[in-house]
């Protein structure tokens, strides 16, 4: 693992039980699917933690993210509760968004998410536009502009970048590489080199290993501080994989990626069991605290699970209210 | 006649005459092995292989863009558009490239493509996967815009788009892959600009498009039972527009309803709506309904979303209203 | 009163609230020191600086996204978008985000944004920088649309525009820039959604937009002179639109013709003309008319441009016919 | 001058005449735009000669071109009558668009000319798709995409530029960089470097002095041959100037570019009066010769505005004529 960023055993473990709280979300979400108790379909974060927690620990509440179709682990990472979430997931009055967005629209602006976008790139003017106005009202806020490797084939991506370039803002755009957009191979999707497009226009790129959870934070702990000194803009790219489909229908994927592939993955680099090893090789936690941790996560997201299963749907004159704001 | 589904109808559309003209190829996201999400052009690229079944990176305007240049120089390109909600991203290369070049040539340069993409809400993918924006495109002189109702005009105006020498925006109802329709064996097509009475009948014409079509249907069965004869029509093409039959029709029932998947203001009923109200005033008993989706972005609950969305329930309630001689909208 | 041009109209407005308000900003092509290519912003970097008014590369999907984001985090953006054929670039930003923000959000976010723009042919500037494109935009919920038709309303109307929380397009006649109106000196605002009512009149109703309202008030003094009394009522704001206003007139006068610069067909006049036909049938002696500009993209030719958009005479030709009871269309 | 591509001596009076052409079109449309005899306004191209001649002089007719709003020098380069030329900028039906298109419009399918395009960066995927074209159906063709500086803004760029990598297409992306964008320094609005984000995406990239109608030549010669090898996509940034204001409206601009700078293009670096030297040092055509052609041109030209001022508008029955192709 790399050097640490965060440097004492409470911010360690919150780390962990960040990247334990969004793979616990994301089963119970799997599973709410294959039950057949989810409307639509979602698209799972598992494999991809450390990205969103190592980058979400380097923030705070009031800095901003922008997040995608596949946000539920930004979502957790910067700050969301399960109950709200669920709910939302679920179509339900208590969701973050009324019901009205879910899984693909799921904001929590109290937390400074400005939520999720299914369009592919949709988001990233918007990420780009929130640290202008840190900019512009003299703010030092950051703005985390969340993305996978697909999306830097949009074309707004260049447009944004060359503006933020220009104007210095802080942004940093962060791609989650995972190897894959729906089911096509990044290499067939990305001519050249993806940092590369980044540094033609002025910006400081990095790799970085996003299944390393401290490497991860402690780039980005270094670079959100830059950023707040007027360094910005950066771009950054994570080399991450996702453990399911591309969506959670996505079952059957050998045609496009081998089971191997997929093995090797999750048993050699998976985020949480490597962080876990750390901790306890560090004895900052016992196998045991860990245990006990994951557990009582994973009663948390089951009981959250439950009361959005019972909680109720939007009142039906929900239906035209919100098009416009007073 | 053989029965097959919207999806496998689409299929053999584009098999086809991608067999017949060599010109023609398939190009969008994951067109080629994973044969679209939907699944409707699985064994393409088996059979005419990677370079007339185009994967392309997530890049709409682009690939859009590529298919003008394309079909400029003697291609045909058919453009697959996942969803209808991406049309707001290649709006410029369709409507500023694609529809006016042919035009701002003096008739010189021809764009001959097909844009095949979806509308349709109710499948809970919220408000950027569930539009229906076939007004926007048939706004736009240039182009020309077909809504196939089922398997069968699936197939039919599919093949007359790949051989028509205009751009062609195609809507295919995301939730109508899988319904099935008698679909002739052999070689046929459906011209644009020709509507299909789907039932005869001479109390109200109830005029549908796409999705709206089945809705029609199932509200006339319905006014049925109660003893109102209404004829359903299909326009199929909404760009060429059949006005004629529209026209024939309602002058003859003397009230009509136009039911259209798109939000209702500024909307295709909005037009449809006027000519019928403009050529048929001195038969009209009554104003000419329309019935569009909700004004509002589509919400993702359930419990929400199936609200937006005209049913046959309330088209029959409307129908009914009308036929009872209600006065709609008296001061 | 002062008069002044319509361009300096909308000069003052926004430097007026971007005094009163210091989250306001300008952004856009050559906004700064050029003052946009129609000089409308002259001025206005001089007092507010480069930060507020602030140049942008030629990127318009880039700086309407970095705007839409700007207002969820507390800025008022004003985007300049120097052609209004180039909303087609930005649809997806606009109407996927912008638009459906707040919605989506369960009423959490807001995105406060004006997008100002034109509209406007027979300037010879051919197809791709002349259309009227409205429509478009009104037809996606959650955005509002206002069309000035003097420098009055483009003041005013600015003004609500930058108060609202809402995103807002506002449409301004780029040949009307250098028309002057009595424009008050004090502080105004106009309200959204209140026509107004340019001439009282008992025959007929001419509803026109922006470039149209002028074409409307010529055809009623033609009219006029012929003994025929034309009310012409400006909706000024088409999203959301006076209903009440338009219905009353018509119900008044028993006949109407919709004018707007956009193309006719699945445009901006077959929504007005449809809720009038709902809400008026049987007040109306004669179908309302509809005159939006031909269906074909707008030809660069003085020769055929001219003949493309609706003329005072070619209004007061149709509205001759309706006053003297002929049937429109009649089988 | 760099070195010879062209070899003889009528490659270099056809691409000197060709260069004069240019220059005597704009002169006469520029006259016809301040005498209030054309509708509208128009772009012109002088002072940019080198950059269209020396890179469709190394193009086969039916080789395409796509261009912009400063367009004509392209289509004349690329082969266009100026009878056609002028109809066309004021609307006559003899216009290659019988007068529908104009300034910003004009288009030569005959020459292969796919268009001029009032949509900056609007033609990008047009010149790509041309070129897919080519690849698929085994033509050699190769297209050029001509633009501006400016353009290099819109994101299409970076779309079709990956795509035309991935799939190795026969097209020359030819950024025209005459310093300015409108009113607007390029510095202002390009971060980092133009040729280095081609390079991003895997594309070889050059710069070339624009000006130098044989090094232009040159380089052209040599990318359009490894295009037709299978070698393509390339990247070519052109340095140049543009002499008038943005269009032809524009008459002040004291206020984004200073007279000097003008005067010091117009009069050292002039790509006619470079190459109308070298002509002579090397003996290739005496003072007179050149003399003599540049006066045929220039009458050419001005009999073409006389027919053109002459001939008659098309009839109003057009106007909805050519909304659909048969
Ligand atoms: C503009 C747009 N095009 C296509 C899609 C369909 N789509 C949804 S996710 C996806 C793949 C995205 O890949 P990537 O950006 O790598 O993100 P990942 O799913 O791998 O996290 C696609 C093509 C979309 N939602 N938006
Ligand atoms: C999409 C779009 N945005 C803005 C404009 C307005 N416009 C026309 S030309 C131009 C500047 C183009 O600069 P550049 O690409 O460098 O070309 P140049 O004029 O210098 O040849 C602008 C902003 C346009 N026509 N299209
Ligand atoms: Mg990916
Ligand atoms: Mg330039």
């Amino acid at each position: 693992m790399a050097d640490k960023a965060k440097t004492n055993t409470e911010d360690y473990l919150r780390m962990f039980s960040q990247m334990v709280r969004i793979r616990s979300f994301e089963d119970n979400a799997n599973q709410l699917y294959l039950s057949a108790k989810m409307p639509g379909l979602t698209h799972m974060y598992s494999g991809e933690e450390a990205v969103a927690v190592g980058i979400c620990e380097a923030l705070k509440t009031t800095d901003k993210i922008t997040s995608t179709h596949r946000g539920h682990g930004h979502c957790v990472a910067k700050g969301a509760e399960f109950k709200q979430m669920f709910c939302e997931l679920l179509g339900k009055e208590e969701g973050y968004c009324r019901g009205k967005g879910g899984s693909m629209h799921i904001a929590d602006q109290s937390n400074g998410n400005l939520g999720a976008n299914a369009i592919v790139g949709g988001s990233m003017g918007i990420a780009t536009g929130a640290a202008l106005t840190a900019k512009l009202q003299g703010r030092d806020d950051v703005t985390v502009c969340f993305f996978g490797d697909g999306a830097t084939a949009q074309g707004l991506m260049y447009e944004v970048m060359n503006m933020a370039a220009l104007w210095r803002l802080p942004v940093i755009y962060a791609c989650e590489n995972n190897g894959y957009s729906e089911y096509t191979k990044t290499e067939e999707i990305a001519a050249g080199s993806i940092t590369a497009r980044a540094e033609a226009f002025g910006i400081e790129a990095f790799q970085v290993d996003g299944q390393d959870v401290l490497a991860v934070n402690k780039l980005a702990t270094e670079l959100v501080g830059r950023c707040r000194g007027g360094e910005g803009p950066f771009f950054v790219e994570l080399m991450t994989y996702r453990y399911h489909g591309h969506h959670v229908g996505d079952i059957n994927r050998e045609y496009y990626r081998a089971k191997e592939e997929e093995t090797l993955w999750k048993t050699e680099r998976d985020p949480i069991l490597r962080f876990r090893g750390w901790l306890v090789d560090q004895g900052i936690a016992s196998e045991q605290d860990l245990e006990a941790l994951q557990a009582e996560i994973k009663e948390d997201a089951e009981n959250a699970v439950k009361y959005a299963l019972e909680a109720k749907y939007p009142d039906t004159s929900e239906v035209d209210m919100h098009v416009y704001a007073a | 006649m053989r029965e097959i589904t919207l999806s496998k109808a689409v299929n053999e559309a584009i098999a086809e005459e991608m067999r017949r003209d060599e010109t023609v190829f398939v190009i969008g996201e994951d067109v080629a092995e994973a044969g679209t999400p939907f699944k409707v052009l699985s064994g393409l690229v088996e059979e005419f292989g990677t370079a007339r079944v185009i994967d392309t990176p997530i890049a709409e305007p682009g690939f859009m863009g590529i298919a003008v240049g394309a079909a400029m120089t003697g291609s045909r390109p058919i453009v697959d558009l996942m969803f209808g909600d991406f049309i707001f991203l290649i709006m410029d290369q369709l409507c500023n490239q694609a529809a006016k070049t042919h035009y701002m040539s003096g008739g010189k340069l021809n764009v001959p493509l097909v844009l095949r993409t979806n509308l349709g809400a109710t499948r809970r993918s919220a408000a950027q996967h569930s539009q229906s924006l076939q007004a926007l495109v048939a706004h736009i002189p240039g182009l020309k815009v077909a809504m196939p109702s089922s398997a069968y005009e699936a197939k039919g105006l599919m093949k007359t788009a790949i051989r028509d020498n205009n751009p062609v925006v195609i809507f295919e109802d995301k939730l109508m892959y899988q319904d099935k329709a008698p679909v002739p064996e052999e070689d046929y097509l459906i011209p644009f600009g020709v509507a299909n009475v789907k039932r005869e009948g001479s109390d109200i014409t109830l005029i549908g498009t796409s999705s709206m079509v089945q809705v029609a249907e199932a509200a006339a069965e319905i006014l049925a039972r109660e003893g109102i004869s209404a004829e359903v029509i299909d326009p199929r093409t909404i760009v060429p527009l059949d006005e004629a039959a529209l026209v024939a029709s309602v002058r003859k029932t003397s009230r009509a309803i136009v039911i259209d998947e798109g939000h209702q203001s500024y909307g295709v009923t909005s037009e449809i709506a006027s000519r019928l109200n403009e050529q048929a005033f001195y038969h009209l008993d009554a104003p000419v309904l329309r019935m569009g989706a909700m004004d509002v972005p589509v919400p993702f609950s359930p419990a929400l979303e199936d609200l937006t969305v005209p049913t046959p329930e309330a088209v029959a309630v409307q129908a009914r209203r009308l036929c009872a001689g209600e006065m709609i909208h008296a001061a």
